[in-house]
């Protein structure tokens, strides 16, 4: 096993190279720099020059990304820059001052921790929801459940967010509006320091717009998944046996369901992770989503770069680690 | 391994249940460490006591954004400069209500030529507002004393550095170009290799004077003594920081509050700060930013009592309007900036006079203020807005709206052209704005007006802000210049030459109108130079009129309002120039905490 | 022969001869719900379709004195003191947008837009995933494994960011003018679609991997089946295997999947046009019409409500349609 | 006639199924009985009900789809219909236990043999786990698989398919059942292996004493097996009787031609083999007439008319037919 | 071994399928030795039967033969022309000649098409006739396997398993080939069913001088249908014989435990014979035991079977066994 996540690790490697690679180009292949504009004004061009100057911007393109993937001395110019590979992910063009990973080391966390818990949510209401429904099949519970779900996966999060501000928080006044109830630093550098009323009472809200669509989709695949495995051999086996049903379905069924189910957590992990742009934009949360999308305005190279990598990161983990629990779950899988 | 996994979740769990418990608020702070020989920042929390007493007298505002920069001289956005004019004192100030600018730092400033004909300009500083410093784990404020053990004044020489600093092309300073009327500035900032940065027109005479040496005579080089990027900066502090000196408890400030916690895209909190010369007439003691991107978010959140004044989201102004409470809480400020619709002058249709004016004409914007603007935004026939030196009063220089004028004058394009109408909009006429829901309004507003007064049909497109400011440059070819697009200019001081020089004269500025450099450019450089208010004030009046009027090289629309709700416990102004002066403000904290 | 009388008297002879599609048909149409939402596809479809017919006014047609204009009976729906600041007209059967234009008729004109997202979109994967799938599965060996890897690879790439990547610089390129050649014609192609091309083919490009792994994953089971190793006995060439026997098998999980994720990309435009992705003005799509409707969500509640709950059907018509389907061309419920 | 006590009596059992296509009528009416330590083979082709009369009985059908009925099911005397569903898993997996045809997909994929072997022995003994991993061990050496201790924890993929069959059979003998059924256990396996299987359950039996129904479709298992063999087709018993009689002395048309279609090992091939032309009845629809009435050569206007019940026709031999095979007249 | 009325003739046929490690480069780690070296000839006209257990590599052999599978090494002659180098479009030419039938009845029918599709398709590839020609030989084909030409337009899923075994037959035999591999057809089909394709594949061979390759591991209709039997064991063949020699004068000892274990649907019979029951399972193909690959399972093995392989060797005319204790093996197990 160890052998095997060596192994994936390694693969990563040309995975993050290509995405820093793509990412890269394809940003500098867009019109416009970090540089030329400054707010809602363009910049005369010495100004320009001046700055690009100071980032290496002047540099040729392939320099450029050597110097952020590996660093300056080992190019043999002076720059600073230690490279990625070391750690570095250079300055922040825009946000003068910070680093890339002054940045990422405030909002990735709120960012995880919302797509965390979202997946805990999904997961949480998803799995028992699927299962209630197989079990109830073709009955009202069956029914009223699948339809609920269906119902939240269609309605997108940027019209439910919005109305859960209006009605639990405005009208209710149950939740505050808007922010983040964990401030940095982190546990372990990504964990609230305190899980308290204020922590929950900020999260609830954007947990459950950006949680309830996922939830909605597991509990649709858990639902398939466990009738069709309540149809095996095996499970009338078990009953053939005497078992309880409650025991033929615990036992017996859920794990063997549940494998579909975890082959989706990945995907849906990411999604959630990178889906947290709207969510963190319409609750004012400093996330790495919102970041994200203003970067790309700002043709923060070093930050979209980064960023890009970073969620490549954690989908590769992601991905990892699904399969790891997999073949947990599945004796019949084995790697090595 | 299940029991395993649940047996790590719980002791998760437990363990941040076990820390949530400890009493007394949590407070994040920076602070400097030494590690292995190294000082390191490092952010920690601080356990504070909860204080027994009064809650200090506190405003709740919306930021917007995250601040790129606290750096004097890197600041270019109005989110930094609401902050930095909080906590760094200028050399001069305009009056918030009047736009004089009136003394600060400097308390008086004289204009002499000197012996090669140049003009200076000698500040004369006061000498007691000291240098401080926040810590934000006692949450004192302590005077900065230098190596010898001497508090720390600002003093001229910092006033010299800070210049010199901004101008220096190292530092990579966006502004820089503002101060190119400072002698060798731009030289110097363009890389001159003959220059030094010693070569500036900027030098401190002693403690408390220093004198700035113009590359040439600019009677509005007082406004531009306003701006952040000539304040006097910490030498010291920066150079023992770097690119880090603006951060929560290292910052070196000058100004009536100091910087308490600065978390990167999330919060930001200024205290009042007590050593301030005038710490007495500032009454709100702490102020909490938020930074929310969302403006119905922060809507919400003012409605919520959380925010003390808030921007007022478009969609919302009818609502507003007609709320008995929200309409009172309503203020509508003017802001000196001005939106406008420039013309590809040398692109056909648009290089004939008569097509620009009539789609110039076409425009109601009256109607636009009202409709689709709803901000008591007052339609602008001239370019310079009510305020900057030299700007002419609203509708008396420019073309206004006038529907049968602007048919007139097309029809007498087409007929010369022998043109239909039909082949008129063969030729496919491109309106361009940068992606913005605001902006796009405006455009499919402006599109109906020209297709229902001219019959023209006009194609409109949109960019992101980079690529736009990209296709818009002069060296773009003109094929892919769109016809028609919009752009929108603020003041940086309150002085024409900022404005129909700055923008539009085609060898100063960056030419986007495509024009031929003629009467106007010759007239606007000209002004800059006259030593005459009144006179200027004459040239740059016809100035306007010959741009709007005569050539009608592009299309002015509207000056900006700033649309604001503050409660009622909250007392503030609106400073037309500068950013947010909030020591100047109020809050009824008995009535804050009542509502709340 | 007394044989061939017999069968002919044989029960089956009773029946009519339907293939496994008609089958899947049959099932289909039993399905209550997925027939209800396959009306409404259709219906919408053919809203989208004859948009112009429908309606007198056209989705770019001002009246600004009417702007947020709403008919009195919509009072209802409206928040509290809305009868202070309404602008009444009768002029719009289901109110007007901020500029004075018909609601209904640019919902009306956004099925446009989000349908041919969700078929473009997917006829886009599906071409890519079915080639590719079927090269790879049907080489199978180091071709297979070789493409699988490259398949592998791009999923480590975070979607969603690189959609906005790739729209930032599709847009951006998009608003220069054509110019000469294929990418100009893309280019031009694109301009008169409203920057609808480029988004679909963006959607597309990345759908394409799930679609590709279902395409091997069926043809890897089909290839090992008899009748296609009947088809190499009779001398068959892997044009003709793959074409005839294997793509129509193939066809039907590929489809029930494109169906269940054609949701997505209605939402992956909506979540385009929120962060100013989307297509031009003054083109409506349910995307958005959302994100300008969101504002005015206190004020003005009913100028979402139109374009979400369009959205919200057709994805919940395609998710139940898309269950429908599956269960319709489920194997182990056709055979036998 | 047999002595021994009647262990299940299974009296006018239906079976149907409701379907998207209709009702399929899968058990048609079913009366037959088991003796104690009986060996009682049921034979048919795939279809004919032999397996879901035994789901029926040993409530194992999902209901929906599926409609038992009957007028009684009696094991050891007892009505199991009026049992409730406690009651009903206490007879199941330790009174009346089942091995099934498929031994892939019979075990829990996820779950170690060892598991599977032990839950039985927990649930209907009460043994405590170290108890019941020491019975398994021993089940397992029972079933004839080597150094069982150690693979008890396996899992079911890294058996062959004749050990997980063995296996199987080490579960359903846990709670030494009174009554076996062993539903097609060989059909997935390979002759030798199935030889071992048969030998293994037939020593088994004969140790313990208990009850077996082995339902198959292949005569010649059954040959070496069984005491007395039901034939059913289409949902019914066509014929009962003790296995000398049935091979030597078939009276009802099906099982005569069945026999006769059979190529076999000891006999030189002499001429084409005798077929029965024709499908079996589709099952949508309940025959009013007798089932094999299409294919049968002896078949008689009065076949058309009505459906024969099972008869005595002689000493432990019944049949459902209207005809003597042997004149080729009514009877 | 070449005899000169041979139609088939297989030599040291070998058939491995590699076993691959890695990702974008990959190493064969092992093979699966499906067939290991089998030679044996079919005569024109006999049906040969081949007999084993699942896993022995009997239909690998047969699907080998016809070249579906690319043999590892060794040659198959047909009609005297080496397949095995043969090029792309000689081979089209031959497929004309050998055909297959298959064992499932669901699988080798392509669902998505029609009766008259499926057995037209030969036909159709080989581009022989006009359409109305082809149809006509579709009738005619089903007609042939006893089934109502009126089915033409039906799909599979509305046949009986008998019926569609029919509808492969039907399609084997449209292009009117002298060699077919019959891979296990009767195995999936009820026992009522079996007679009726077993009858019907015995007249067909009769009609048009057909040679069989018969594939099962149903030892009676192998005996029933076969002319000559050949035994295999995990990729080897261990007996070949003429029918009744095989089943009179049987030599090896997997061939008599095999025969031993066939149940005989007979009472009297069955309580009558000697059973052997052999220990164990069959070894996987990927890892074969040394020597004689039976040597694991066999009730009479000697030292020298782990280390030896018995060669292959025709000890009576005819009769061809590789073991190296046949004398001990009929003294002892039968």
């Amino acid at each position: 096993m160890a052998r095997y996540i060596f192994r994936r690790i390694l693969q990563f490697i040309p995975v993050l190279i290509a995405i820093s690679l793509f990412t890269f180009v394809l940003m500098q292949a867009i019109p416009g720099g970090p540089f030329d504009f400054a707010g809602d004004r363009s910049l005369p061009p010495t100004i320009v020059a001046n700055l690009e100057a100071k980032y290496h911007l002047d540099w040729p393109m392939w320099k450029q990304y050597l110097s952020y993937m590996i660093g300056d001395d080992i190019l043999g110019e002076e720059g600073g820059s230690r490279g990625v590979i070391r750690g570095d992910f250079g300055p922040s063009y825009h946000f003068r001052g910070q680093t890339v990973a002054d940045i990422i080391k405030i909002t990735l966390p709120v960012s995880a921790q919302l797509g965390f818990m979202s997946l805990l949510l999904a997961i949480i209401i998803g799995i028992p929801a699927g299962i209630i429904a197989a079990l109830n099949q073709n009955s009202w519970i069956d029914y009223t459940t699948t339809f609920g779900a269906v119902m939240f996966v269609s309605i997108p999060n940027m019209v439910l967010a919005p109305i859960l501000i209006w009605i639990f928080a405005l009208i209710l006044g149950w939740f505050p509006v808007a922010g983040w109830g964990a401030k940095p630093p982190y546990l372990l550098g990504f964990l609230p320091t305190a899980l308290n009323k204020e922590f929950f009472s900020h999260a609830i809200m954007p947990v459950f717009a950006l949680g309830t669509g996922s939830a909605a989709g597991i509990a649709r695949l858990t639902r398939a998944s466990l009738l069709q495995v309540i149809g095996e051999d095996y499970i009338r086996t078990a009953r053939a046996k005497g078992l309880r049903e409650r025991a033929v379905i615990v036992i017996h069924a859920l794990k063997n369901s549940l494998i579909p189910v975890v082959t989706i957590l990945g995907p849906a992990f990411a999604a959630l992770l990178t889906g947290t742009f709207i969510v963190e934009q319409i609750f004012g949360i400093n996330g790495m989503g919102k970041h994200f999308v203003t970067s790309v305005g700002n043709r923060d190279y070093q930050v979209i770069t980064s960023v890009t990598l970073l969620y490549a990161v954690v989908l590769v983990i992601a991905n990892l680690v699904v399969d790891i629990t997999y073949a947990w779950l599945d004796p019949r899988i084995r790697y090595d | 391994m299940r029991k395993r996994l649940l047996a790590l979740f719980s002791v998760l769990i437990v363990g941040a249940l076990v820390l949530s418990a400890c009493g007394g608020e949590t407070v994040v702070e920076t602070v400097i460490v030494e590690k292995e020989g190294e000082t390191i920042i490092e952010t920690v929390v601080v356990e504070k006591e909860a204080e027994a007493g009064e809650i200090p007298v506190t405003l709740n505002l919306n930021l917007g954004t995250e601040p790129p920069t606290l750096d004097p001289s890197l600041a270019t956005d109005t989110t930094s400069v609401d902050i930095q004019e909080n906590l760094f004192i200028g050399l001069t100030n305009f009056n918030p209500v009047t736009n004089e600018v009136e003394p600060y730092l400097a308390t008086s400033w004289d204009i002499a030529e000197n012996a090669d004909g140049e003009q200076t300009w000698t500040f004369h500083l006061r000498d007691d507002v000291p240098w401080v410093k926040y810590d934000p784990i006692s949450g004192e404020t302590t005077q900065e004393v230098d190596a010898d053990g001497n508090p720390r004044f600002v003093n001229a020489y910092d006033v010299e550095y800070g210049v010199k600093r901004t101008v220096d092309p190292a530092t990579g300073s966006d502004y820089a170009y503002v101060t190119y009327v400072i002698k060798n500035a731009a030289a110097i900032n363009g890389g001159d290799e003959e220059l030094t940065i010693d070569d500036l027109g900027v030098k401190a005479l002693d403690e408390t004077t220093v004198e700035f040496t113009l590359e040439y005579p600019a009677g509005y080089f007082d406004g531009i003594s306003t701006m952040w990027i000539v304040k006097p900066m910490p030498a010291w502090a920066i150079d023992e920081w770097g690119d880090k000196w603006t951060e929560a408890g290292l910052i070196v400030t000058s100004g009536p509050y100091v910087l308490e916690s600065w978390i990167h895209g999330g919060e930001l909190s200024l205290v009042k700060n007590p050593l301030w010369i005038a710490a007495d007439s500032v009454q709100i003691e702490r102020v909490d930013f938020v930074m929310i991107t969302e403006a119905s978010t922060s809507f919400a959140l003012y409605e919520n009592n959380e925010l003390d004044s808030t921007g007022v989201p478009l969609p919302e102004m009818d609502r507003v309007k007609a709320d008995p409470v929200l309409s009172e809480e309503l203020r509508i400020a003017p802001v000196p900036c001005t939106y406008y619709y420039g013309f590809t002058n040398s692109k056909p249709p648009l290089d004939d006079v008569r097509v620009r004016r009539a789609f110039s004409q076409a425009i109601d914007r009256q109607s636009l203020a009202d409709n689709v603007l709803k901000g008591g935004q007052i339609p602008a026939t001239s370019f310079a807005p009510p305020g900057i030196f030299g700007a002419p009063e609203p509708g008396t220089v420019g073309l206004g709206y006038d529907a049968a004028a602007a048919k007139a004058s097309l029809q007498e394009y087409l007929d010369e052209k022998g043109m239909t109408i039909d082949e008129f909009n063969a030729l496919d006429v491109v309106l361009m704005h940068n992606t913005s829901e605001g902006h796009a309004r405006i455009a499919a507003a402006i599109q109906q007006m020209w297709a229902d007064v001219l019959g023209v049909t006009v194609r409109v497109e949109n960019q992101e802000w980079a690529v736009y400011l990209d296709t818009l440059k002069n060296t773009t070819p003109l094929e892919d210049m769109p016809h028609i697009w919009r752009l929108g200019w603020c003041a940086d001081y309150p002085d024409e030459n900022n404005w129909v020089h700055e923008v539009f004269n085609a060898d100063a500025g960056a030419n986007r109108l495509r024009r031929e450099a003629g009467e106007f450019d010759a007239l606007t450089a000209a002004a800059g130079i006259e030593p005459d208010p009144a006179k200027r004030a004459e040239m740059y009046a016809e100035a306007e009129r010959l741009l709007t009027e005569v050539e009608t090289a592009y299309a002015p629309i509207y000056h900006y309002t700033s649309v604001n709700v503050s409660k009622p416990w909250l007392t503030r102004n609106f400073p037309a120039i500068g950013g947010i002066d909030i020591y100047n403000w109020t809050v009824d904290m008995d009535a804050k905490l009542a509502a709340q | 022969m007394a044989v061939a009388d017999l069968e002919l008297n044989s029960s089956i002879t009773q029946q009519k001869e339907r293939s496994l599609w008609q089958k899947s048909m049959d099932r289909l149409l039993r399905n209550k719900l997925a027939v209800i939402s396959g009306i409404f596809i259709i219906l919408m479809v053919l809203v989208a379709v004859f948009a112009k017919q429908l309606t007198p006014y056209t989705y770019a047609e001002q009246d600004l004195i009417a702007n947020n204009a709403i008919p009195k009976w919509m009072l209802f729906i409206m928040p509290e003191g809305a009868e202070n600041y309404a602008n009444f007209s009768d002029k719009f059967p289901l109110a007007a947008d901020h500029l004075g234009r018909d609601l209904l008729t640019r919902t009306i004109f956004g099925a446009r837009v989000s349908l041919t997202i969700a078929f473009a979109g997917s006829l886009v994967s599906l071409l890519i995933g079915i080639v590719y799938g079927m090269i790879s599965g049907y080489a199978g060996g180091r071709v297979d494994n070789l493409m699988m890897r490259v398949v592998d690879f791009l999923w480590a790439f975070p979607f969603l960011i690189v959609v906005i990547l790739l729209q930032t610089y599709f847009k951006a390129i998009a608003s220069r003018s054509g110019g000469e050649g294929m990418g100009g014609a893309f280019i031009n192609l694109n301009n008169q679609m409203g920057g609808l091309l480029f988004l679909f083919i963006a959607i597309g490009l990345i759908n394409w991997l799930g679609m590709a792994r279902i395409a091997r994953g069926q043809v890897l089971s089909y290839k090992q089946m008899e009748f296609v190793e009947a088809a190499h006995a009779l001398g068959a060439n892997d044009t003709r295997i793959m074409f005839k026997h294997l793509l129509p098998n193939i066809l039907g999980p590929l489809i029930v999947a494109e169906t269940m994720a054609i949701p997505g990309y209605i939402f992956t435009e909506a979540f385009l046009s929120f962060i100013g992705l989307g297509v031009n003005a003054p083109t409506p799509s349910w995307g958005i019409m959302i994100q300008e409707g969101v504002q005015a969500l206190r004020s003005y509640p009913n100028q979402v409500l139109l374009p979400a709950i369009a959205l919200s059907l057709t994805t919940l018509a395609f998710n139940f349609l898309g269950d429908g389907l599956r269960d319709a061309f489920d194997p182990r419920q056709i055979d036998k | 006639m047999d002595n021994r006590e009647v262990i299940l009596d299974i009296q006018d059992l239906h079976a149907r199924f409701h379907t998207q296509d209709g009702v399929v009528h899968a058990v048609n009416g079913i009366t037959y009985q088991v003796h104690a330590g009986e060996t009682l083979g049921i034979v048919g082709e795939s279809g004919c009900g032999k397996s879901v009369s035994m789901l029926s009985v040993m409530d194992l059908l999902a209901k929906p789809p599926a409609e038992v009925q009957a007028e009684a099911i009696l094991f050891k005397g007892e009505d199991l219909q009026h049992f409730s569903q406690a009651e009903m898993r206490k007879v199941r997996g330790s009174n009346m236990t089942m091995i099934f045809q498929d031994p892939m997909t019979s075990l829990n994929p996820v779950l170690t043999v060892g598991f599977q072997i032990k839950e039985p022995l927990k649930l209907h003994l009460g043994m405590s786990d170290e108890e019941a991993t020491k019975r398994a061990a021993e089940l397992l050496e029972l079933v004839n698989i080597p150094e069982a201790e150690n693979r008890l924890s396996d899992f079911p993929h890294q058996f062959s398919g004749g050990m997980r069959q063995r296996a199987m059979v080490a579960i359903a003998l846990a709670c030494n059942p009174t009554l076996l059924i062993a539903d097609e256990p060989t059909t997935a396996l390979d002759v030798t292996i199935q030889a071992q299987l048969v030998e293994l359950v037939k020593g088994i039996q004969a140790k313990l004493g208990m009850a077996l129904i082995w339902i198959t479709h292949d005569l010649g298992v059954v040959a070496g097996l069984a005491e007395r063999v039901i034939v059913m087709y289409a949902g019914f018993v066509v014929e009962d009787a003790q296995i000398d009689e049935l091979y030597g002395n078939p009276l009802h048309p099906y099982t005569l031609a069945l026999l006769k279609s059979l190529p076999r090992l000891d006999q030189r091939k002499e001429e084409a083999l005798a077929t029965i032309e024709g499908l079996p009845p589709s099952l949508l629809e309940r025959p009013q007439s007798c089932p094999f009435e299409p294919r049968c050569e002896f078949a008689k206007p009065k076949c058309k008319e009505s459906n024969p019940l099972l008869e005595a026709v002689g000493p432990d031999h019944k049949i459902a037919c209207w005809v003597d095979i042997k004149t080729g007249e009514l009877r | 071994m070449a005899e000169n009325n041979s139609l088939v003739r297989v030599e040291k046929l070998v058939k491995h399928f590699p076993i691959t490690q890695g990702v974008i480069i990959q190493r064969q780690v092992g093979a699966v030795k499906a067939v290991d070296g089998i030679s044996f000839d079919i005569k024109h006209g006999e049906t040969l039967g081949l007999v084993g257990e699942s896993g022995c590599g009997k239909s690998t052999t047969g699907r080998t033969i016809l070249q579906l599978h690319e043999p590892t090494a060794g040659k198959v002659y047909y009609d005297g022309e080496d397949l095995t180098t043969m090029g792309e479009s000689d081979l089209r030419r031959l497929r004309r000649e050998m055909q297959i039938i298959f064992q499932d009845p669901y699988a080798s029918l392509n669902p998505r098409m029609t009766i008259g599709d499926i057995i037209g398709e030969p036909l159709d590839i080989h581009k022989i006739g006009t359409a109305k020609e082809r149809l006509e030989r579709v009738q005619e084909l089903l007609n042939l396997v006893r089934l109502n030409p009126f089915f033409i337009k039906r799909y599979p899923h509305e046949f009986s398993g008998g019926q569609r075994q029919r509808i492969g037959v039907a399609r084997a035999l449209a292009l009117n080939p002298n060699f077919i591999v019959c891979d296990e057809p009767i195995s999936a089909l009820d026992v009522s069913v079996q007679a009726q394709v077993v009858n019907l594949l015995e007249e067909l061979q009769e009609k048009f001088d057909l040679t069989y390759l018969f594939i099962a591991h149903d030892l009676s209709m192998v005996r029933h249908i076969s002319d000559r039997i050949a035994v295999m064991y995990l990729g080897k063949l261990v007996e070949l014989a003429d029918k009744d020699e095989l089943f009179y004068n049987k030599m090896h000892p997997y061939a008599i435990a095999l025969l031993s274990a066939v149940p005989i649907p007979d009472p009297v019979k069955e309580r009558q014979r000697k059973r052997i029951i052999l220990e164990g399972d069959v070894p996987s193909p990927a890892k074969p035991p040394s020597g004689c690959r039976f040597h694991t399972r066999c009730p009479i093995a000697q030292d020298i079977c782990k280390v030896e392989d018995p060669p292959f060797e025709e000890k009576t005319p005819g009769h061809w066994v590789a073991c190296h204790f046949t004398k001990k093996a009929q003294e002892e197990m039968l």
